[in-house]
């Protein structure tokens, strides 16, 4: 009852007087209301699509995960990895893991995909 | 390729190509690939071959795209499924009732028509996410707010439609909607309200038009398409701040929860607030249920160990929005009324003027400040997704012991571990009711699943027997809920049988929705 | 130009009226039916012909000049007066249908109103 | 004996013969006399031909009852008109649409079921009037307010249903309805919202139940008779301040709506209250005379300025803990505090429960959630030697602008067809938008009331060409108010018609309400 217990725990959190987990990991949204004007193609769909997810701060229940998932072995911040690949990327938008959902292409265009795979590959070494 | 229940392939290929016709070839999604990405991440029958599966999607742009497929749709009777965003994850998210249905994609009608500062109201189509409305709000610098749900990424047209719930004074969203454009089976437009005069101009100020107010007939319903809505904003509160209410014995639960209802249908305490009881999640920590199980500790037990521990049996964080002036009156009051209650402590909280720019480090709950984001994920991470079993039950301390009782005791006769499921206290989504949200975790584990589904039907049948209904649930447990809306032998199903056939006679929209199923489909009905 | 088909009609109805009226008006009212009289005029009458502040019935009779404008202060009101005036209304005030003040209560009415008139 | 349109003296003998079976001879009216009782006493097209008068009318006790009377009716198809007290004054009274229909009187199902002092509701038959249930709450010193409209002697149901409202915090009627009970039109017995639920706990304290929420339906509707509501009540407030803004520039009402407003969209004012203009629609005054005819602001604003009449006067009541609605109304002078001229003027206040002495200096006690019908004097005083009067009722956006757009357009037909009346009283019923009350003087002159009803629908044209419609109308004019909300070729109406047709096929409720007819009678209408 792993899953369950870590389930509970979080839950508790909120029903915990003071800063309860609701709280601890509430985000804002506010960095990714950037209008993204002269930002490229890749970043503003990705701060539109992904970051509140998987942006920088508290509350990001993606990069919380990834950072339970490594420990720190690769960044948890999707956007500061090197190693990510297009059809990784893809696979993951496409197809989701565990709490994230997959998205369609009524919500992000292969376009954008492309895009966003562009913008988060844009450091990997050639 | 799948094909839609009793549509023979040469009718299903024909209805597709003119789909392609009516609103362009990229936008008719046919491949696997392209059609599992409308199944339900959050599927309690994942992998299992009752999970409701999409045979085909089809995403219009405008309402004349839209009036197309539907001609379409009726001349090759092809179940269609409305989503707006696609969102409602632990209600179904994007897939069908019934499996081989056509999604019918709104997301591609993402206009926000209007956004009113001096009324305080928005028109949105059902594309729209509230982040998108939050982000246009900012950019135009306008002073008033949206009540998103968590998560924010869904849609306020389909959230209002299925009667979702924020956390600032606009929490019931259905209450905030006003004014809303539908397209019929029948292809034809109608407005509601003050929309049904030509160039009106209070189509987003007055709901109720003249004549039958029908709005509601289009929530949680399959009546027809809601292309615009209405929604009712708030104006940007001078300030805001919370603060805790504690009280330390089990039967404080009485008069706290008679003070708050007092308080709450005064509008001297606005907003959603959450019923904590600190000493049960102390015992919960522990690795004992929230519930009340048979065997259990005694109430004096339970007063010692909060008393030993020296927490509070009950408690409540209570969050106040409006001119300063007004919002530390209400707090005043809140405390005087309270302090009736032998041994009740009180805690001052945050405060904030706005605008205000957050510290990403703040603590404070976003959606209360109507910020929309997806903080809530990070509470079910580790599992596949999750369920929401939503009972309705009054705000009374009474009513609280006795569900705490009655499904403690459902649990132990299933002998299942109630922290199977995460329970959480009740919530005041809704003014004068309380909402119970239990989370049923869907794992990747069939055998798992069809436990929880067994569980789920279980507490659904126990809380109808003690007058507690849903007020939303999982498009696989609609017909279980819908069923124990029975009052006089389904009279209330009846009528919307009787409405359905009536304005969708080929039983194109939705079928299935919340219990209610076409004429040809109704033996389905379990 | 009026309708005189229907004039006719309610000039008819009118005398038909006072007509059935007359009978009940001189049956000899007990104590019981005074008693009545007075808890059905509070629930009926009182909210317009009461005494205090904002009693249209009050206010429009002193308008008028009549005096005393309580209906309750009243020794010269008739049975076929004030059952006319219930069932056919004056001016702003609208008649009273018979699931509102059945015929009894509108006796009881009628006994109470006229408890203090002269013999 | 008046027939049925279409009804043979045989069939009609032949129902009332089985409505006598069934309720008892005394309670099936035939007699002229009784009949003559359910007429229009406003009645604007009175002793003309056209006048609706019934043919007969039946009065049940019990639901059964009046399942009972619908089933009767449908077998002959008799045209039934439900009235709940009859006291729909201004908007109809207890005559029907369609002349020669039966009235379904419910004054004798007037029982009060339920009055919850924690959850704050009541749960009332449509006989019960606002008297009643005051009583019954005072009788009981229960802590609650109910929230009356003048007059106070209508009924809860009907008011609600019709949309009406009060003054107090809970003025939406309509709004503050939790659950009904509803004979349809087959006789079918079917309760609305959590009702669906046989063992329901929270009938009267969450609206929406499971699936399509119909309610809204019911409301200025002929689909169903109304048998039982829950109606949501006010807690009892602690006090009660109120206090007038005055501004003294025409132009002045822009900024000052702007702040209004604010006010209530934020929750702040949560009252009706009535927007004014002494000096352009006040008492007769030799000198002002001329200059309101000729429109001389400039002038106006002057002599204003001279006499202390203000252009523009706004109360505002504030309900609730003394130290809030001190701060409310305070923050409220801040809110308007920048309109250059702009004054104050504190107001009554009180604290809750009243003493008899206290009371009795009170004129209108409807603000304080106590029914009378005080109003009929100011309406006596207003109309003259009038017999009653008609109210034409706009909705209009919650704006300075529209409002001056109204008023003139409003002063100035009025002037032109000197149609008596001429005070326009804005109340703000509803959040977000203004209603003006028109009321137009109806008498015993058929040339009089002939004038009146051109007046009226010139108003309604006026109205509709600038994308105002009416929230409710009198009977008489129902057909022409459905004939301005024709978005899409009548679309919703033809939408209703659909309702009406599947759920009434033999269209024997109240035809003709708001419009909508049955199937059978809408040739001859069209």
């Amino acid at each position: 009852m792993k899953m369950a217990g870590a389930f509970l725990i979080a839950l508790l959190a909120i029903v915990a007087p003071g800063a309860g987990a609701q709280e601890r990991i509430a985000s804002s949204w506010t960095t990714a209301t950037v209008s993204g004007q002269g930002q490229p193609h890749g970043y503003v769909e990705y701060q539109k699509f992904c970051s509140a997810c998987h942006g920088e701060g508290v509350g990001r229940p993606g990069t919380l995960a990834l950072q339970a998932k490594y420990k720190g072995a690769v960044p948890a911040l999707l956007d500061k990895r090197t190693d990510l690949t297009a059809p990784l990327i893809k696979m993951y938008v496409r197809n989701g893991i565990t709490v994230m959902p997959s998205f369609r292409k009524t919500e992000i265009s292969d376009a954008d995909l492309d895009a966003i795979c562009a913008y988060l590959t844009r450091n990997n070494k050639p | 390729m799948r094909t839609p229940p009793g549509v023979s392939a040469s009718d299903f290929s024909a209805a597709l190509a003119q789909f392609e016709k009516a609103v362009g070839k990229q936008w008719v999604f046919t491949r696997d690939e392209d059609v599992d990405l409308y199944r339900d991440s959050y599927s309690p029958y994942w992998h299992e071959p009752e999970e409701r599966v999409v045979s085909a999607a089809v995403a219009p742009e405008s309402v004349e795209q839209i009036q197309a497929v539907l001609r379409i749709a009726n001349s090759y009777k092809i179940p269609l499924w409305t989503i707006s965003t696609g969102r409602n994850l632990a209600y179904g998210g994007s897939a069908p009732v019934l499996s081989g249905s056509v999604v019918l994609d709104l997301k591609r009608m993402n206009k926000i028509i209007e956004v009113n500062e001096k009324n305080h109201y928005a028109l949105v189509e059902p594309g729209v996410s509230y982040f998108d409305l939050y982000r246009y709000i900012q950019d135009h610098k306008l002073r008033v707010w949206i009540d998103p749900p968590d998560p924010g990424w869904g849609s306020p047209v389909g959230n209002s439609l299925e009667r979702g719930g924020g956390r600032t004074p606009m929490r019931d969203h259905f209450a905030a909607v006003c004014g809303i454009e539908v397209v019929l089976a029948n292809g034809e437009v109608i407005r509601t309200g003050m929309g049904a005069l030509p160039n009106s101009k209070t189509w987003q100020q007055y709901k109720y038009g003249f004549g039958p107010y029908v709005d509601g007939m289009f929530s949680q319903s399959n009546f027809g398409v809601v292309t615009k809505m209405g929604i009712w904003l708030m104006p940007e509160p001078e300030a805001y701040r919370d603060g805790r209410v504690m009280v330390p014995k089990h039967d404080d639960l009485v008069p706290f929860v008679e003070t708050l209802a007092y308080l709450m249908n005064s509008e001297i305490v606005r907003g959603t607030m959450l019923l904590e009881s600190p000493v049960l999640s102390y015992r919960a920590s522990k690795g004992e249920g929230i519930l009340d199980k048979p065997g259990g500790p005694s109430v004096g037990e339970l007063d010692k160990l909060a008393q030993d521990k020296n927490l509070p049996y009950w408690g409540a964080e209570l969050r106040f929005w409006g001119p300063q002036n007004v919002i530390d009156a209400q707090w005043e009051y809140t405390q005087e009324k309270f302090s009736a209650i032998p041994g009740a402590t009180f805690k001052e909280g945050r405060s904030y003027k706005f605008p205000v720019q957050l510290q990403e480090n703040d603590t404070v709950t976003r959606v209360a400040l109507g910020i929309p984001n997806l903080s809530v994920f990070g509470l079910i991470s580790g599992t596949q997704g999750h369920m929401d079993f939503s009972p309705i039950i009054p705000m009374t301390g009474e009513a609280v012991f006795e569900v705490l009782k009655v499904f403690g005791a459902a649990y132990a006769e299933m002998g299942v571990e109630p922290k199977n499921q995460f329970f959480v206290l009740p919530w005041a989504f809704f003014p004068r009711a309380f909402v119970l949200l239990f989370g049923f975790p869907i794992e990747p584990d069939v055998e798992k699943n069809k436990r929880t589904r067994e569980v789920f039907q279980k507490l659904v049948r126990v809380a109808a027997e003690h007058g507690w209904g849903e007020y939303r649930t999982h498009t696989t447990m609609m017909d279980t809920v819908a069923n124990v809306y029975s009052y006089n032998n389904h009279a209330l199903l009846r009528v919307h049988e009787t409405i359905k056939d009536a304005v969708d006679p080929q039983g194109i929209l939705s079928p299935g929705k919340s219990g209610i199923w076409p004429k040809h489909l109704r033996t389905k009905k379990a | 130009m009026r309708n005189v088909k229907r004039r006719s009609a309610k000039a008819l109805l009118l005398s038909a009226m006072l007509l059935a009226l007359a009978g009940t008006a001189f049956a000899a009212p007990d104590e019981a039916q005074i008693e009545r009289g007075h808890k059905v005029y509070d629930k009926w009458c009182f909210p317009c012909h009461g005494t205090g502040l904002g009693k249209p019935g009050t206010d429009s009779l002193k308008a008028r000049g009549v005096n005393p404008a309580v209906l309750e202060e009243r020794t010269d009101l008739s049975a076929a007066v004030i059952k006319l005036s219930v069932r056919h209304g004056v001016l702003f005030m609208p008649m009273f249908r018979k699931t509102e003040v059945s015929d009894a209560d509108l006796d009881a009415i009628t006994a109470y109103l006229m408890r203090n008139n002269k013999k | 004996m008046n027939l049925p349109p279409g009804i043979s003296e045989k069939d009609f003998s032949a129902a009332i013969e089985e409505w006598q079976d069934a309720l008892g001879k005394d309670w099936v009216l035939t007699a002229d006399a009784d009949v003559a009782l359910y007429r229009d006493a406003y009645s604007p097209v009175w002793n003309e031909p056209e006048e609706p008068i019934p043919s007969a009318a039946v009065a049940p006790d019990g639901v059964e009852q009046v399942q009972a009377v619908v089933r009767i009716a449908n077998r002959y198809k008799v045209p039934l008109w439900t009235i709940s007290t009859g006291k729909n004054l201004g908007y109809g009274g207890s005559a029907p649409l369609l002349g020669g229909s039966v009235i379904l009187d419910l004054k004798r199902m007037d029982r009060v079921l339920e009055v919850n002092e924690k959850n704050h509701y009541a749960l009332v038959e449509p006989g019960v009037s606002y008297f009643d249930l005051y009583r019954y709450i005072q009788e009981r010193k229960l802590k609650v307010w109910i929230d009356p409209p003048d007059p106070g002697w209508g009924s809860p149901i009907g008011n609600s249903l019709e949309r009406g409202g009060g003054y107090t915090p809970m003025h939406d009627h309509y709004d503050a309805v939790c659950g009904m009970e509803v004979v349809l039109p087959n006789g079918e017995l079917m309760r609305t919202g959590m009702g669906a639920l046989p063992a329901a706990k929270t009938w009267q304290q969450y609206k929406y139940g499971f699936g399509p929420y119909v309610q809204g339906m019911f409301s200025q509707s002929s689909l169903g008779i109304v048998t039982k509501m829950g109606v949501w009540l006010l807690p009892e407030p602690e006090a009660y301040v109120a206090g007038t803004v005055m501004c003294w520039k025409r132009d002045d009402l822009i900024p000052m709506m702007e702040a209004f407003a604010n006010l209530v969209n934020s929750g702040t004012l949560r009252t009706t209250t009535t927007i004014a203009s002494p000096l352009w629609f006040g008492l007769p005054d030799k000198e002002l005379d001329p200059l309101r005819v000729s429109g001389a602001v400039k002038e106006m604003e002057e002599y204003g300025a001279r006499k202390k009449i203000p252009y523009w006067t706004i109360p505002l009541p504030f309900y609730g803990p003394a130290k809030v609605v001190a701060a409310q109304w305070e923050h409220a002078k801040q809110k308007f505090s920048s309109i250059p001229g702009v004054t104050f003027e504190d107001g009554p206040s009180y604290r809750f429960p009243l003493s008899a002495q206290d009371l009795a200096k009170i004129r209108d006690t409807v603000p304080l959630g106590i029914p009378s019908l005080q109003i009929f004097s100011v309406i006596s005083i207003l109309g003259q030697q009038s017999e009653g009067h008609l109210g034409f009722s706009p909705i209009i956006p919650m704006t300075g602008e529209a409002l001056l757009e109204a008023l003139t357009l409003f002063d100035q037909v009025h002037r032109e067809l000197g149609s008596g009346g001429g005070a326009f009283p804005v109340l703000s019923s509803f959040p977000r938008s203004l209603v003006i009350i028109y009321l137009l003087p109806v008498t015993r002159d058929v040339e009089k009331n002939r004038r009146t009803r051109e007046v009226y629908r010139r108003l309604i044209k006026e109205a509709a060409a600038r994308g105002w419609g009416e929230y409710r109308t009198h009977t008489t004019f129902m057909n022409d108010i459905s004939d301005t909300y024709s978005f899409n070729d009548h679309a919703l109406r033809r939408f209703h018609e659909t309702v009406k047709d599947a759920l009434d096929p033999n269209g024997i409720l109240s035809p003709g309400k708001c419009g909508i007819w049955p199937r059978r009678m809408r040739k001859a209408q069209a």
